[in-house]
């Protein structure tokens, strides 16, 4: 892993001009059926904004092996198909592969998911709902990159439009190469994924805490219009 | 298809003709005809299905070419007009009056080239791209190989070497050519 | 709605009782098929390094890097691909293009680390568990990217061309050389093995795009006598081309030609450029051969006032004296000789060294000299009877067809040797036989076998379609000469090896396959000396020698200061090293010139 | 009942350009996100829905979440490196792209492609066509709850999978059918492996029609909702099974037949009312029509011959300049390139017409509206979009 | 009849057996489903994992206070509902804390949890939770009708409303159970079970493709946990009534595991292979289909 670089070290990024905040985001006053008025501050209300947090592991260490044993045996993935490496889960998940087998399930939700499989390219606008995705999953989070195109840039190396190094925005636990991986290495890589959480090596939230500025600067600089908190767990 | 061109050829004055199948022709329209042509070719000769609304950037010789493809489904047969605007005042008279479904194709021209249709259906809004402050990346001065390297991280550490070069300075290094 | 679509879907859960399908152990159970395109393999030891794979890689995810132990030499860049798995989309592009079919794929797909840098690899090289793999994806047979036949020659019928000295290839028209260029991968492997690093895949790419002037300037960058390389060049590049793997070798010399051709004589010159300011240093040059005026045209260039001092009538040495009309027009070679003369050289010819110009005198006269003398005598191969006055030299043969001397065509003759000059002479003398006599009456007996030939096989091929008969391995024993002193022919034996366990050259025969090869006249066609009798005996003393050839320094510097040697006389027949020995040289003499105006 | 229908009076009246002036501070409406992150959406895009009640008064597409800039990045690549690239356009039909490329590099390169590799290409279109349908039928029986469908669907398309693998050498990205051909021909006993997947895919066929189709509360969920109308056809640019379900009986490979078609012996499925039902029916159909055409193919196919036109030098190669286009009836609809060169060794502009681009954006947005939320998911599959081939 | 402090420590014996038995019999349900899509499904032990993987996740949020009720009010409905009723007929050690009037308690606990859960996921602001909140009370209501019809029938019928007197009257062979003395009752009940387990036709409630799993959406951590644990004790809870009014209860832990597996397997059987209902289609299927019947229980006895 790279030493991470103090915010603004690294910023090639051009001189762009302010976007003005959404109208939809704006504040405004709502009247509720009852006729009741209240203000409505779509930034401050429809995000819980709260600095992340690091929270290190706190109990004996047989206890957190019994937990790391426990999050490793219970990896729930988030279902959000960001890119056509999505194609492959649905094999996974079903009688082919049956990845449950292995206590690999998928949640609907990113509060009750641990494991986010970044599946394959991320457009900037897709990293904006990934990053927000991401951290609304609770401590401890996996991420797993999925395909070339999560390593180097893969064939859209040369894309306007695709981040090409997922290190750089989110905290990533494993990559599985492949254009596409197939479902079999995935598994391989789930498999791979449970050892380093047993190892107790499955760190990624808080290595995303200890480092929030890096990261942050990074994802502002590909994602222009950032009209959201900076966290919002 | 000739029969179809010639008919178009008396009624409008039409620019190059390329007949490209049996059932393709390629027709040249000036951008204040194209609305009565093609609701000729829809009203009249069962045109009625738009297959795409796309633009090409000629920007050698300033210009967008506008091609609206419209195929005949009792027939089988497409025309595809293209029509050509300036590459500086990129404007046109929008047709989602005539097929709701060119607002979602004048918009992609709007985003990705910077064509403009007045008073086409959210034709101000973002479609694919979002927050995008450079120039509209389908034209051709976009270059979308040095913005990705410009805004981008490349993982380092890679070199190449070039097959002569190398074995130039390998076993001739210093001599001539 | 019917009772049926209440009860219907119940019938789901008869899989109940059924074995389920999944896959137990997919990880062990699931290997890729014996298509897959899995992760790469590449067979380094096949592999040229040639870059072929970089440059159709999409995903740039193709780097070319230097290997330990892997070495460097001809045909070889010594680089080897390296993959960044980061980029790769597994199209197998690369598979598909690759030159040698080296690159090819495994059926292994799971590669797994936390460490995103360790996706690169250089297959073949840094081992990997697939390395072994036997089933996985590799270029069908008939799929290629590149095609892998040559454009055909046209060249004369052997019918027509046989009375006559006429050029025997046509050229390539503009469309065929197009076509041929296309060819073309530009990987540049040839460049280095091209002994004058004539850039190769530059002026390729000029027939490509059709701009044949900016061609021409880059041939003459390196080549002055790029119409007589376009001719008889011994190709060299195109033995280590890369497309010669699997298929033909790209008709580098042929392109070369039709550059050449294409270009009105006329703006040859205008197209290359005039010579830089005078600097006023004197050169002289002995030998207008390939060497020779190569260096004079270098050193025109430079600004050196150039004279070259040449003993025959034309200039051109062994390009004219030694390679038939046929193969090399006249005019062609006179246009170069044009394009030299132009840029100042002063070519005197009819002035052999020793009487009026002496060594000595050049040593005097000019600041530096420079010896390119060729190998204009012929070796005899001391058999029985080669001293019959009807056993000739091939060298010599050739010069007197060269200069229109009449020469005494017998109906039969046998050639001994199987090299190009034999080739030469006796397509020369079957074309004379066929303009006198009627019909062709030759011989040539080769010691070598055909899997072994010197000479070009399409020589051998020509010479066969001219009814030239060739007969291989067979060692000359003696020539034949009736009572009368008349040459009835040749005994040869058949030879068993050429070369002893030490690889040194000690021919051993089988005496009981005797032939007799019947010919009112032999020719000696076994290889060539050069005539170093004109740098007088002071200077012969003074030189340091190595096997009867001048010793040189890698830059053609003697052990004298201000003489260069250069050309056959060093380095053994071919026009163009002789041509890259002229750069060689002419940069040395330059730099001691320029080193002398400092001090 | 009466009793649940919504008095629409209290929407607001649609503007001109069909959208509607919607106050949102007066806390009638709510406006709901489905997607991206939504298992009920196809693919990564997402629809922005104002909702009153449960019903949904407007609903707006928004897709870009896939854009990778396709056109743009073939702008750069030789006609052979476009090659690879273009398969990624639409991921669980990626051969069309294959083909439809392939043929509009051929026509204006003037290429002639081998007798046998038509055959291949058309079997390859099929093949992945029985794919594209598994996983819509998985996709619409799950977004009403329905997972079982889902399970066996994409079970038949992994063994379809298979038969991609050992013949092209990919599960998912074929990479198979290149300008001037095929890459390979059928490896040994593919027809005898085939006939056995085909089998399987007809089992689970009849296994879905029995608990899907004929299914009390999936006919309640389906029938008579999300209706295109034949006046909708035309104005939004409505092609395959959606169009063919309400009776239009169009298909590109009756109409304007390419590849190898012509020899071929079908009839395009056809339905009288589209709505969710019948073009899911449609589907299944004509996923027999295709099953039918493979065993068709792989009987009448030609058994060898070359399957590879002789290309120039990839690496150089120029098409002279020209522009056409080059369509085919994919899964969901007319599947077109739209190929202009100038040339030079690089088209000038490629643009892909998926169907998707009208399905998902105008048609969706209009039948959207007065839907019940409950419905969306299953509507939007229903139409059978895949987003990548509306951003690309 | 004076309390006695020991049935506490059978009682929680009993949690401690229900849970367990929930566990293990939630896994092996989905098990069972998953073998009609045709594969194996979680290993049987899989829910304690991901019960214990939920409670030691390190990080927890809250929206406020009635966001951490919920799940609370939620486990307390469902063990409530199990505390109050008998589990086993005639053991002094599992009857727990039943009374003379439990059926109407038990009826009040099956609605609280989802009252609970509406107010704490309201709480968490999410409009899907809002959504599927709004659904589920409609929906339970409606579903609870038919219910408390069926259960109005056999309490009619069986003269009390005490648990352990309508189980006492059901024994001496299975013919003495409601389900043939009084089957339209039964019908009514086991059309409302249906509704009230959150399987399909009836889930509209989570429905993950259109509401991402409704009310509990934003709930994470132990809150998820803590809900985890309630959705195996409630069903099963929940079961137990049924079985005790139904189906002549349980005399013992075997019989008691059979005829629970049986009573749960029914939802199951109906889940996996149908879709699911849009919450006024259900409504108005529980208005055509069951409440009809109920009714016509309460008629005919």
């Amino acid at each position: 892993m790279e030493a991470f670089v103090k915010p603004g070290e690294k910023n090639r990024l051009k001189e762009r001009p302010e976007r003005p905040v959404k109208q939809e985001l704006q504040p405004r006053v709502v009247k509720t059926p009852d006729g009741q008025e209240i203000t409505v501050e779509p930034l401050k209300d429809y995000y819980c904004e709260a600095p992340p947090r690091v929270h290190p592991p706190a109990y004996a260490k047989i206890v957190e092996d019994l937990f790391n044993w426990a999050r490793a045996e219970s990896l729930w993935i988030l279902g959000f198909g960001t890119g056509c490496g999505a194609i492959e889960m649905r094999p996974l998940m079903t009688p082919r592969f049956d990845a449950y087998r292995y206590g690999i399930q998928w949640r609907p939700t990113p509060r009750q998911a641990n494991l986010f499989v970044i599946s394959g390219y991320l457009s900037v606008k897709t990293l904006k709902r990934a990053i927000r995705s991401y951290e609304q999953m609770q401590n401890p989070k996996y991420v797993v990159g999925l395909g070339s195109c999560t390593i180097n840039g893969g064939m859209y190396w040369d894309s306007y439009n695709t981040i090409k190094r997922l290190d750089r925005y989110l905290p990533v636990d494993l990559y599985i190469t492949g254009c596409m991986p197939r479902p079999e290495a995935l598994l391989a890589g789930f498999l791979e994924l449970k050892k380093i959480i047993k190892a107790g090596k499955g760190e990624g939230a808080n290595r995303y805490a200890e480092n929030f500025d890096w990261y942050k600067a990074n994802q502002k600089q590909v994602i222009h219009d950032w009209d959201m908190p900076d966290y919002s767990w | 298809m000739k029969d179809l061109t010639d008919r178009l050829g008396t009624l409008f004055s039409l620019g190059d003709i390329t007949e490209k199948r049996d059932d393709l022709a390629f027709v040249s329209v000036a951008p204040d005809l194209l609305r009565a042509v093609i609701t000729h070719l829809r009203d009249v000769e069962g045109f009625t299905h738009l297959v795409l609304l796309t633009a090409v950037d000629w920007i050698e010789g300033g210009q967008f070419q506008l091609t609206y493809l419209v195929h005949n489904r009792t027939r089988a047969r497409d025309i595809g007009l293209r029509v050509f605007i300036d590459r500086e005042e990129a404007t046109m008279a929008g047709i989602h009056d005539l097929w709701p479904t060119a607002a979602t194709y004048q918009r992609e021209l709007k985003e990705m080239f910077g064509i403009d249709f007045p008073g086409s259906p959210r034709i101000d809004e973002e479609f694919i791209l979002e927050g995008w402050t450079d120039i509209p990346p389908y034209r051709r001065d976009f270059d979308t190989k040095k913005y990705a390297e410009e805004t981008y991280f490349h993982r380092p550490g890679r070199e190449t070497f070039d097959p002569a070069t190398h074995m130039k300075d390998k076993l001739y290094p210093g001599e001539a050519s | 709605m019917t009772v049926q679509d209440v009860l219907s879907p119940f019938t789901a859960w008869k899989n109940l009782f059924r074995d389920p399908v999944t896959v137990r152990d997919p990880l062990t159970e699931r290997p890729g098929a014996a298509r897959y395109r899995g992760f790469h393999k590449n067979d380094v030891a096949e592999c040229i390094g040639c870059g072929t794979c970089e440059a159709i890689c999409q995903n740039a995810a193709i780097d070319m890097v230097p290997v330990d132990g892997i070495e460097t030499k001809e045909g070889d860049s010594g680089l080897r691909p390296q993959i960044d798995y980061g980029r790769c989309c597994w199209c197998a592009l690369c598979v598909d293009v690759c030159m040698t079919g080296s690159l090819t794929m495994s059926n292994e797909y799971t590669w797994i680390d936390s460490d995103p840098d360790a996706f690169r690899f250089v297959p073949g090289v840094d081992h990997k568990s697939w390395d072994d793999a036997e089933l996985g994806y590799h270029r069908p047979d008939g799929h290629r990217l590149t095609p892998p036949e040559r454009i055909v020659m046209r060249e004369m019928d052997p019918e027509r061309r046989i009375g006559n000295f006429e050029e025997i290839v046509d050229g390539y028209s503009v469309e065929e050389a197009r076509a041929e260029a296309e060819r073309c991968v530009a990987c540049g492997l040839c460049v280095a093995t091209c002994p004058a690093h004539m850039s190769i895949p530059d002026y390729i790419a000029t027939i490509r795009e059709g701009d044949y002037e900016a061609g021409l300037k880059l041939l003459y960058e390196t080549n002055p006598f790029s119409q007589v390389c376009g001719r008889v060049c011994t190709h060299k590049c195109e033995t280590v081309c890369a497309v010669h793997h699997e298929g033909d070798p790209i008709a580098i010399r042929w392109l070369k030609r039709h550059i050449t051709d294409q270009v009105d004589r006329d703006r040859y010159v205008d197209i290359i450029g005039r010579p830089a300011g005078e600097t006023g240093h004197k050169v002289a040059v002995v030998g207008a051969g390939p060497a020779g005026l190569t260096a004079a045209f270098d050193l025109a260039r430079m600004g050196h006032a150039v004279t070259v001092f040449e003993a025959r009538k034309h200039a051109g040495g062994m390009t004219r004296y030694g390679i038939p009309e046929y193969r090399l027009p006249y005019d062609a070679l006179d246009a170069d000789v044009d394009v030299i003369r132009a840029m100042g050289v002063d070519i005197k010819c009819d002035t052999p060294i020793g009487d009026k110009v002496t060594m000595t005198g050049l040593e005097k006269d000019f600041d530096t000299v420079l010896v390119a003398i060729g190998l204009h005598l012929g070796r005899s191969t001391r058999i029985p009877g080669s001293d019959h006055p009807k056993v000739a030299k091939a060298v010599d043969l050739l010069r007197a067809i060269t200069d229109g001397e009449t020469i005494d065509v017998p109906k039969t003759a046998v050639v001994i040797g199987g090299g190009n000059v034999a080739m030469d002479i006796a397509r020369s003398l079957a074309r004379l036989q066929k303009q006198i006599h009627g019909e062709v009456g030759m011989t040539v007996t080769a010691l070598e076998d055909f899997s072994h030939f010197l000479a070009d096989p399409e020589e051998v091929k020509e010479s066969f379609e001219e009814g030239i008969e060739i007969f291989d391995a067979r060692g000359p024993r003696e020539v034949l000469v009736d009572e009368v002193g008349n040459v009835t022919g040749l005994k040869t034996w058949k030879v068993v090896s050429i070369f002893d366990d030490k690889g040194r050259f000690a021919p051993t025969y089988d005496e009981g396959d005797e032939r007799i090869h019947v010919g009112t006249m032999v020719i000696e066609a076994i290889g060539q000396a050069a005539d170093v009798a004109l740098l007088g005996e002071a200077l012969t003393e003074k030189l340091e020698w190595n096997r009867g050839r001048i010793t040189v320094d890698a830059d053609g510097r003697t052990s004298e200061p201000w003489l260069w040697a250069a050309g056959d006389c060093v380095n053994g027949p071919d026009v163009v090293h002789a041509v890259a020995d002229g750069h060689r040289v002419a940069a040395s003499m330059d730099a001691v010139l320029k080193a002398k105006e400092l001090s | 009942m009466a009793l649940f229908e919504l008095d629409r009076s209290q929407y607001p009246e649609a503007k001109a350009d069909g959208s509607l002036d919607i106050d949102l501070a007066s806390g009638k409406y709510l406006k709901l996100w489905q997607g991206p992150q939504h298992p009920g959406i196809t693919g990564n895009m997402s629809v922005e829905l104002t909702v009153c009640g449960d019903e949904v008064v407007e609903g707006r597409t928004h897709v870009g979440y896939l854009h990778r800039g396709f056109e743009k990045l073939m702008e750069r690549r030789t006609f052979i490196q476009c090659f690879p690239i273009v398969c990624r356009i639409c991921v669980p039909e990626p051969d069309f792209n294959e083909y439809c490329y392939a043929a509009a590099v051929e026509e204006l390169a003037g290429l002639e492609v081998p007798e046998r590799a038509h055959w291949i290409r058309t079997l390859i279109l099929e093949m992945g066509r029985i794919n594209s349908y598994m996983m819509y039928l998985g996709g619409q029986a799950g977004s009403f709850g329905m997972g079982v469908i889902g399970q066996w669907a994409t079970y038949v398309r992994d063994l379809m999978l298979d038969r991609f693998e050992e013949m092209t050498g990919a599960r998912i990205y074929h990479m198979f059918i290149l300008p001037g051909g095929v890459r390979d021909g059928l490896p040994e006993g593919f027809a005898v492996r085939m006939e056995e997947t085909l089998r399987e895919v007809e089992r689970a066929l009849k296994d879905i029609n029995d608990v899907m189709y004929c299914n009390a509360v999936f006919k309640k969920r389906t029938v008579g909702v999300g209706v295109i109308t034949p006046e909708m056809i035309e104005p939004y640019g409505v092609t395959g099974p959606n169009a063919r379900a309400a009776g239009v009986a169009k298909d590109v490979r009756k109409d304007q037949p390419y590849l190898v078609y012509p020899e071929l012996d079908f009839e395009p499925v056809t339905g009288s009312v589209s709505d969710i039902y019948t073009r899911a029916d449609v589907r299944r159909r004509d996923v027999h029509v295709s099953i039918d055409l493979i065993r068709q193919i792989l009987q009448k196919m030609p058994k060898d011959g070359p399957v590879m036109t002789r290309l120039p030098n990839v690496l150089n190669w120029k098409i002279p300049e020209g522009e056409t286009y080059i369509r085919g009836e994919c899964s969901r609809g007319e599947y077109g390139y739209y190929l202009v060169t100038d040339g030079s060794g690089y088209p000038r502009r490629v643009n892909v017409r998926g169907p998707s681009y009208t399905h998902a954006m105008a048609l969706l947005e209009k039948l959207i509206v007065n839907a019940n939320i409950s419905d969306v998911a299953g509507l939007m599959v229903s139409l059978h979009t895949y987003p990548p081939e509306i951003e690309r | 009849m004076t309390f006695e402090w020991m049935k506490i420590p059978f009682a929680l014996l009993t949690l401690f057996i229900v849970v367990n038995y929930g566990l293990l019999l939630t896994a092996l349900m989905q098990k069972i489903a998953a073998r009609v899509g045709g594969r194996y499904g979680i290993p049987i032990y899989q829910n304690y994992i991901d019960l214990l993987k939920n409670y030691a996740l390190r990080s927890a949020i809250t929206h406020g206070f009635m966001f951490y009720l919920g799940p609370v009010f939620r486990l307390t409905g469902g063990v409530g509902l199990l505390l109050f009723v008998p589990t086993i007929y005639g053991s002094a050690m599992f009857s727990n804390m039943s009374f003379a009037g439990d059926l109407i308690l038990a009826l009040y606990f099956i609605f609280f949890g989802s009252l609970g859960m509406a107010l704490g996921a309201g709480e968490s602001g999410h409009p899907y939770s809002a959504i599927g909140v709004s659904r589920g009370l409609s929906q339970v209501t409606m579903a609870e009708l038919p219910l408390a019809l069926a259960v109005f029938a056999i309490a009619v019928q069986y003269q009390t409303l005490s648990i352990t007197e309508i189980v006492a009257a059901q024994q001496g062979g299975f013919l003495h159970w409601t389900l043939f003395t009084n089957p339209l009752a039964v019908i009514a009940a086991m059309l409302s079970f249906l509704g009230s387990m959150m399987r399909p036709p009836f889930d509209v409630v989570l429905a993950p493709q259109e509401i991402p799993i409704g009310p509990p959406t934003e709930y994470h951590s132990a809150y998820l946990a803590l809900m985890q644990t309630n959705r195996v004790i409630f069903p099963i809870a929940k079961i137990v009534i049924f079985m005790n009014l139904f189906f002549g209860g349980a005399s013992n832990w075997p019989v008691f595991f059979v005829k629970v597996f049986a009573i749960y397997m029914v939802s199951v059987l109906v889940g996996v292979v149908f879709p699911r209902f849009r919450v006024e289609q259900s409504i108005r299927w529980f208005m055509v289909w069951a409440v009809p019947i109920g009714i016509a229980a309460i008629l005919i006895v």
